[in-house]
């Protein structure tokens, strides 16, 4: 059994409903090849509404009544970190799929996080900015939550090591979806590139209106725009923007492939980056729980710290801290899709902090 | 034209006014005078359908109207110049003729804002003016007149001099006199007595939801006992 | 006699409307005076000047030697000022003897923290039931005010004014709604008040109760004092027979002589 | 930086928020009903906009039906919910109000899915230069709809015997029946009207970001609901004209203030500002 | 356990809901903020207790704290319109939730992470929780009965009536706010050291329209209804985790449908049910 917490109503049952397809993809996958030591995997799922609030007596809930073995985490960083402490006090192996916050693997040695640091994309973003783009002036635009400031500090820590000037920052809400403002003044700006930290939703409009305002620089951003639906909003304006992210779209990998069309086939829209992440977070307890032999919730967390799993993510592994080591892929549209870029596999770039 | 059979009515649990009957033949006017809270006004109120009847009838024309709503009263020719007038503020004078025309047709409207003006020329010149502006007096005028505009038969008026210029008063029961002559059927509340005497047929006196007294005019201003109850000015 | 209350140039304007216009009067201790005039007169608006629910544009209010037209109302119902307002606003949420008893806790209320330390209203709902059945109402001290005729509203409403123990007690028409027995025997009850030492000043349309009871009248119109001192002799005067009769100084011959 | 540029673009955002905004004036002016859900007519207007343009192909065809079709949802919404509650206290309506909102988001969400639904293709994206400004052409058709519905409706007010029925209504509804205003009939059209521009806002909207998703009335929601206040509840020019303030406000604040407060905090900063010194908002008579 | 953990949840928001009872029920001002006070203390808590403070030192504070702000906003709130209150009050949430989001001392956007535990173990934190809010329903209902209460429902119904009895208004209002505030702040650091993180969206609109309707559901100015609303409609979304898709739905028709069928809320309910069973007595 698996505890999974992740928002299926209220405002973030949009992720919420991409993880649980994502996570169910994976489960089916593996009970389909005979489950794990001969039994089947079983998720337990409750919607914590994205709620700090909910989400504690959920982790209390799964942990003491449900008896999971382990936790997986299909939400945003908020009821993560106030989950997080519940699992590390009962000592119960609890893994991250897309929560981005750095704090949530500090609660303790029994949190694991599948998803990468924000901070770590910020810095693949800037060698790609810097090194294999070749631009130099640059405007970061923020989105204010953790993982859009994440971001931006992991990108503004290395810059200098390529080269980059940021000529001006700006941030904006989650809410937002009106630009008009930050787009006229960066216009003023004239940047070489905009390295922007938004999810695909605000990301959208965004990247539509800087067009529209006859912005033509190039967008530079990152697995939160991940997904069609960025494309299939944003349109002809999405063109020749690139991201740094962890899933390949061309990939030839079997696994991929099978995972983006049984995913069409449930949602009715094709793949998402949180999609993807849910998928890897249940093959990484599945290989945990293979590993460690057991039920054992020590032993599955022994498991986890020594694993590596090939997911459709890459190749995953934990440090000390509990964050994922893995390579990242960088992909841009072109055509009205996805397409292969190239790779970052700078091993020093993209190793997360350990403490 | 009106008549009220055993009218009861009232707030809620409340009655303001007991098993009060009444008629209102057409062209006379009739009185209702009585202290503060005696009733008249929701008298008035309840023949316009504005106050819950609580039993007895209201016949207009020999038809029960009791239950009807105030909209078709309208219709039917019963128009109301309430206790503290009651004008649209922020509508201008025209707009609030407008308004009390709104019954009729938008061709008797133009027709009826001329016999206004000639009743009340003072109204003439300010027919943009916002009519929570005015002054005491033009906003009575305008009360009248708005009910005017809806070509009543039965004119309900409450407290016609209330807050206007002794002149201003004249102006008002000159005009009263002559919508009466020309057939039009008033009942009056008025806190001056002689004023109401004066132009009244009949007058009934209400005293805490019930009538005391009623009578012609002529025996209301001979009866010195009436004028004591209501002024106590005996001297 | 000194003065106990004392208005003088008191003049209060709503937009355009002129309400008063520098009114003043003097409200000697132990007096009963009586403040007429026709509708619109400027009675009403006069009150709540007094009571600080209206600014006066100038004038100045003298509470017992202290000047009180700047201090907000509350403050001055504690130096002693008691009304009854000629629309009737009980709270409509609380029994005819729980309005009173709430004016009753004058002294409690008066501070949030001293009213937080009391709970027991028992003195205070005996004193509300007695003021009750002083007026004649005792047997509605249970019943909310919707189901309470505006006869007993208006006593309640006198009773919650009396809770006050004011020094001054302000009555806006409470007469108004009671018939002539009732009127009479709230106005005697007034009257043993005003013997007992409240000083007294009373709004009212009842002229006969007011020429029975008040040894003292103000005439207002137009919110113009045009009359004040012994009742008989003020309303000797012609003006202020006019005022009442609805005709003005033009024209009201006529009414005049049928008044008569 | 680009003053011109800046104001322009409040203005465009302020025409958004007026077109919601008034129909919450006009139902606050009648019923004194702070109307939450409204925001939720809003989000059904794009809901269906969207669908019959993806359908249809033709996305004036489509704003047409949806305006009217809405209008008369909103009509209906009056008579089942607000009509039996116009007797109860204010706060009853409000509640009651905000429990809709929330169910209709999540009417939204289970039949439309959580996820963002676009128009297949979105028409009025060409750019243009006004003034020197670059505006899609959606943004001008915002203003154009602002500046003819409002306008028309303040024509309408203020004119016609309709709209003098509507004020005279607002101004004492007792008074206004006695001399044969039929109430209900101005409370649909007030509705009708209300929920048609909320409706015309939530496509333009939609059509602006090419995306719809179930919570899109929040922001609205509150925005609005700090605009008419400013506007002087009830009052539809001030509100027209507080929508306006607010969006330039708001855009010249988003660059200028952005390290001080974000964007929503401006909006109430704003309003708190103004009503500690006018405690009666921006333009309102009483 | 699981049950307990609900418990903590239940027992914090009545403390909650009843603070904002204070203020909108008892004296009669409708606020949509409130969750700025609870988010006030929450946060104030946190920065104390994480910077090594005492748990038992950090409640005291953040009811202060929160009190403290509550009274200016309350003294604000003096000078505005009675219908405008509610927006007004709705503008201050998002004031400090505009204001939190770019205070790097606060944590912006990311919150406060790592409160501490107060050491005292799940069971006994909630039996503390549930003392605390005993104390504060004993409260309420002492408020309601003393010669405050009684002041506040005079002013609630018609101030300027309740100015012509003597009563302060505007001392009684700010009372209202500050003890309602002061509780608000009470119940947020009971909930920080809950859940050992606070984060900005924890106190937005959504809070403060959740603890509103807690308070009209349960009956405006009823103590017991407002208890049972609040301890109801805190956990109602975890009891209903069967309904799954459809949670939120039935709330939001739940509010509608009370406000619709008994306006009066559950107070009312309670009342009609009390008096139906006392009837049967008294006849049978
Ligand atoms: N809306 C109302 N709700 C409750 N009671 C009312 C209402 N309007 C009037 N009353 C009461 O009904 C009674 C009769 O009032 P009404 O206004 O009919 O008297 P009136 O004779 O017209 O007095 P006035 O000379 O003051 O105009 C009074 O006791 C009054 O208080
Ligand atoms: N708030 C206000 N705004 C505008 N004008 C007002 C206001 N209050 C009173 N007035 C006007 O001031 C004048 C005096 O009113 P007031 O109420 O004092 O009269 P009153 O002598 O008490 O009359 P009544 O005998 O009818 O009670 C009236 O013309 C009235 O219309
Ligand atoms: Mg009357
Ligand atoms: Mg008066």
């Amino acid at each position: 059994k698996i505890g999974f917490n992740t928002p299926q109503t209220g405002f973030a049952a949009a992720d919420g409903k991409s993880v649980l397809t994502g996570a169910q993809i994976a489960i089916d996958t593996v009970n389909a090849a005979g489950g794990v030591n001969g039994k089947k995997l079983e998720l337990i799922v409750y919607d914590d509404q994205a709620k700090p609030k909910f989400a504690v007596p959920i982790a209390t809930k799964l942990i003491q009544q449900d008896k999971v073995a382990m936790g997986i985490s299909g939400s945003y960083s908020a009821p993560t970190r106030a989950s997080a402490g519940v699992y590390q006090n009962a000592k119960v192996p609890y893994v991250s799929a897309f929560a981005v916050h750095p704090d949530i693997t500090r609660a303790g040695n029994y949190v694991f996080r599948t998803g990468i640091l924000g901070s770590v994309l910020g810095k693949a973003a800037a060698k790609l900015v810097g090194e294999k783009l070749g631009k130099k002036r640059v405007v970061i635009t923020i989105m204010k939550n953790d993982y859009g400031k994440a971001l931006a500090a992991g990108f503004k820590s290395v810059m200098a090591n390529y080269g980059i000037q940021v000529v001006k920052e700006y941030q904006y809400s989650l809410r937002d979806r009106q630009f008009g403002p930050i787009v006229s003044s960066i216009k003023g700006d004239n940047p070489d590139a905009i390295f922007d930290t938004g999810y695909w939703f605000v990301a959208a409009p965004f990247v539509s209106q800087l067009r529209a305002g006859g912005v033509k620089a190039v967008v530079v951003a990152q697995e939160g725009y991940d997904g069609v639906k960025f494309i299939e909003i944003a349109k002809k304006a999405a063109e020749g923007v690139i991201i740094v992210t962890a899933l390949d779209r061309d990939s030839k990998d079997p696994a991929v492939r099978k995972f983006m069309t049984e995913f069409k086939k449930r949602t009715g829209y094709g793949a998402d980056m949180v999609g993807a992440s849910g998928h890897a977070a249940v093959m990484v307890a599945a290989a945990a729980l293979k590993k460690a032999g057991s039920t054992d919730r020590a032993a599955i967390r022994d498991a986890l710290a020594t694993i590596k799993v090939d997911a459709i993510t890459g190749t995953l592994s934990f440090n000390k801290l509990g964050e994922v080591q893995k390579s990242l892929k960088v992909q841009e549209v072109r055509g009205g899709g996805w397409h292969y870029h190239s790779e970052i596999t700078d091993a020093k770039l993209l190793t997360p902090p350990d403490k | 034209m009106l008549q009220l059979d055993r009218l009861t009515c009232g707030y809620g649990p409340f009655r303001a006014v007991t098993e009060l009957s009444l008629e209102v033949p057409d062209g006379s006017v009739l009185a209702l005078i009585g202290a503060n809270g005696a009733g008249k006004s929701s008298t008035l109120m309840a023949v316009a359908g504005h106050v819950a009847v609580m039993g007895g009838r209201v016949l207009f024309d020999d038809a029960d109207i009791t239950a009807e709503p105030a909209r078709s009263r309208v219709r039917r020719g019963i128009a109301l110049a309430p206790e503290g007038r009651r004008l649209f503020p922020d509508l201008t004078v025209q707009e609030n003729l407008t308004v009390g025309g709104y019954s009729r047709s938008q061709r008797a409207e133009a027709r009826n804002v001329e016999r206004v003006m000639a009743l009340f020329p003072r109204l003439e010149g300010r027919m943009k003016q916002l009519a929570g502006s005015m002054s005491g007096g033009e906003q009575q005028m305008l009360a009248i007149g708005r009910a005017l505009m809806a070509e009543p038969r039965l004119l309900l008026i409450d407290e016609v001099s209330l807050g206007l210029m002794p002149t201003v008063i004249d102006v008002c029961y000159a005009a009263l006199a002559r919508l009466r002559d020309d057939g039009l059927a008033i009942l009056l509340v008025e806190q001056s007595t002689q004023r109401a005497f004066d132009i009244a047929d009949t007058v009934c006196v209400l005293e805490s939801g019930r009538a005391v007294w009623s009578g012609t005019a002529e025996a209301a201003r001979e009866d010195p006992a009436l004028v004591e109850a209501y002024l106590g000015l005996a001297g | 006699m000194d003065a106990l209350l004392s208005i003088t140039g008191v003049t209060v304007r709503f937009g355009g409307v002129d309400a008063l216009t520098e009114v003043g009067f003097e409200v000697p201790e132990g007096a009963l005076l009586g403040l007429i005039g026709p509708n619109g007169a400027g009675k009403t608006t006069m009150l709540r000047a007094v009571t600080g629910m209206v600014r006066p544009q100038a004038g100045s209010i003298v509470l017992d030697g202290a000047e009180i037209s700047r201090l907000p109302t509350h403050r001055r119902v504690g130096l002693g000022l008691g009304l009854s307002q000629q629309i009737v606003r009980p709270f409509a949420g609380m029994t005819a003897v729980e309005n009173v008893a709430l004016a009753a806790g004058y002294a409690k209320t008066a501070d949030p923290l001293r009213a937080l330390a009391a709970a027991s209203r028992q003195a205070e709902r005996e004193r509300a039931l007695a003021l009750l059945d002083l007026v004649g109402i005792a047997d509605a001290a249970e019943s909310l005010p919707a189901e309470l005729p505006l006869g007993y509203l208006k006593r309640v409403e006198v009773a919650r004014a009396l809770a006050l123990d004011p020094k001054v007690l302000l009555l806006d028409e409470p007469l108004a709604g009671l018939n002539t027995n009732e009127a009479s025997r709230l106005a005697d009850t007034v009257v043993d008040l005003n013997r007992q030492g409240t000083t007294v000043v009373l709004i009212e349309h009842n002229l006969s109760e007011v020429m029975r009871v008040c040894r003292h009248l103000v005439v207002l119109d137009n919110g113009r004092k045009i009359g004040d001192g012994d009742p008989a002799e003020v309303m000797a005067d012609p003006a202020v027979r006019d005022a009442y009769l609805g005709a003005g100084s033009e024209g009201s011959g006529e009414a005049r002589d049928a008044a008569a | 930086m680009n003053y011109s540029d800046l104001l322009v673009q409040g203005l465009v955002e302020g025409c958004i928020y007026a077109l919601i905004a008034v129909g919450l004036t006009l139902v606050y002016g009648l019923l004194r009903i702070l109307h939450i859900a409204h925001a939720g007519i809003f989000t059904l207007g794009a809901y269906v906009g969207l669908l019959l343009t993806n359908e249809t192909g033709s996305f004036a065809a489509a704003f047409v039906i949806t305006v009217v079709a809405v209008g008369f949802f909103g009509m209906a919404f009056y008579r089942l919910f607000y009509e039996p509650l116009l007797d109860k206290p204010p706060h009853v309506a409000l509640i009651a109000s905000i429990g809709l909102f929330v169910a209709m988001e999540e009417i939204y969400r289970i039949v439309f899915g959580a996820t963002s639904i676009s128009f297949l293709a979105p028409p009025l994206k060409e750019t243009v230069e006004v003034a020197g400004v670059r505006l899609e052409e959606g943004r001008i058709v915002v203003v154009i709809l602002a500046v003819v519905l409002i306008g028309g409706l303040a024509v309408l007010a203020g004119r016609t015997r309709i709209g003098i029925a509507w004020r005279a209504t607002v101004s004492d509804a007792a008074m206004a029946e006695s001399f044969g205003i039929d109430l209900a009939r101005v409370r649909y059209i007030n509705f009708f009207v209300a929920s048609a521009l909320a409706a015309a806002a939530g496509i333009m909207v939609a059509l602006l970001l090419n995306q719809v998703i179930p919570t899109m009335g929040g922001v609205p929601a509150y925005k609005a609901l700090a605009i008419i206040v400013l506007g002087g509840l009830g009052n539809v020019k001030g509100t027209l004209i507080a929508a306006l303030a607010l969006g330039v406000i708001e855009s010249f604040g988003t660059i200028y203030l952005d390290d001080v407060l974000d964007r929503d905090a401006i909006a109430f900063a704003f309003l708190i500002a103004v009503l500690m010194i006018r405690p009666q908002g921006l333009f309102s008579r009483r | 356990m699981y049950e307990i953990s609900l418990l903590t949840v239940m027992c914090f928001s009545v403390i909650f809901a009843l603070s904002l009872n204070l203020i909108t029920g008892f004296c009669g001002q409708i606020s949509l903020g409130h969750a700025a006070f609870y988010g006030i203390g929450a946060y104030t808590a946190a920065l104390f207790t994480t910077d090594g403070g005492s748990f038992w030192l950090a409640l005291p504070l953040a009811m202060a704290v929160a009190g403290f702000f509550g009274f200016i906003v309350g003294f604000a709130s003096l000078r505005v319109r009675h219908d405008f209150l509610a927006i007004t009050t709705m503008g201050v949430g998002f004031l400090f939730t505009g204001f939190v989001r770019q205070q790097e001392f606060l944590g912006g956007e990311e919150g406060i992470a790592g409160i501490p535990d107060p050491g005292i173990g799940q069971i006994p934190y909630m039996l503390l929780c549930a003392v605390l809010a005993a104390a504060v329903i004993a409260f309420s209902l002492y408020v309601k009965r003393s010669w405050m209460g009684h002041a506040f429902d005079a002013i609630a119904t018609d101030e300027d009536t309740a100015r012509t009895l003597g009563i302060d208004v505007a001392r009684y209002k700010l009372t209202a706010f500050v003890f309602g505030t002061a509780l608000a702040g009470l119940a947020g650091a009971l909930f920080a050291h809950y859940v050992k993180f606070v984060e900005v969206e924890s106190f937005d609109f959504i809070e403060s329209i959740s603890v509103l309707a807690m308070v009209i559901v349960g009956g405006i100015g009823s103590v017991w209804g407002v208890v049972v609303a609040a301890a109801f409609l805190s956990v109602m979304p975890l009891l209903l985790q069967v309904f799954a898709d459809f949670k939120l739905l039935f709330y939001g028709v739940l509010l509608f449908a009370v406000m619709y069928f008994a306006p009066g809320g559950i107070d009312s309910l309670m009342r009609m049910l009390w008096r139906r069973i006392s009837g049967r007595r008294t006849a049978g």
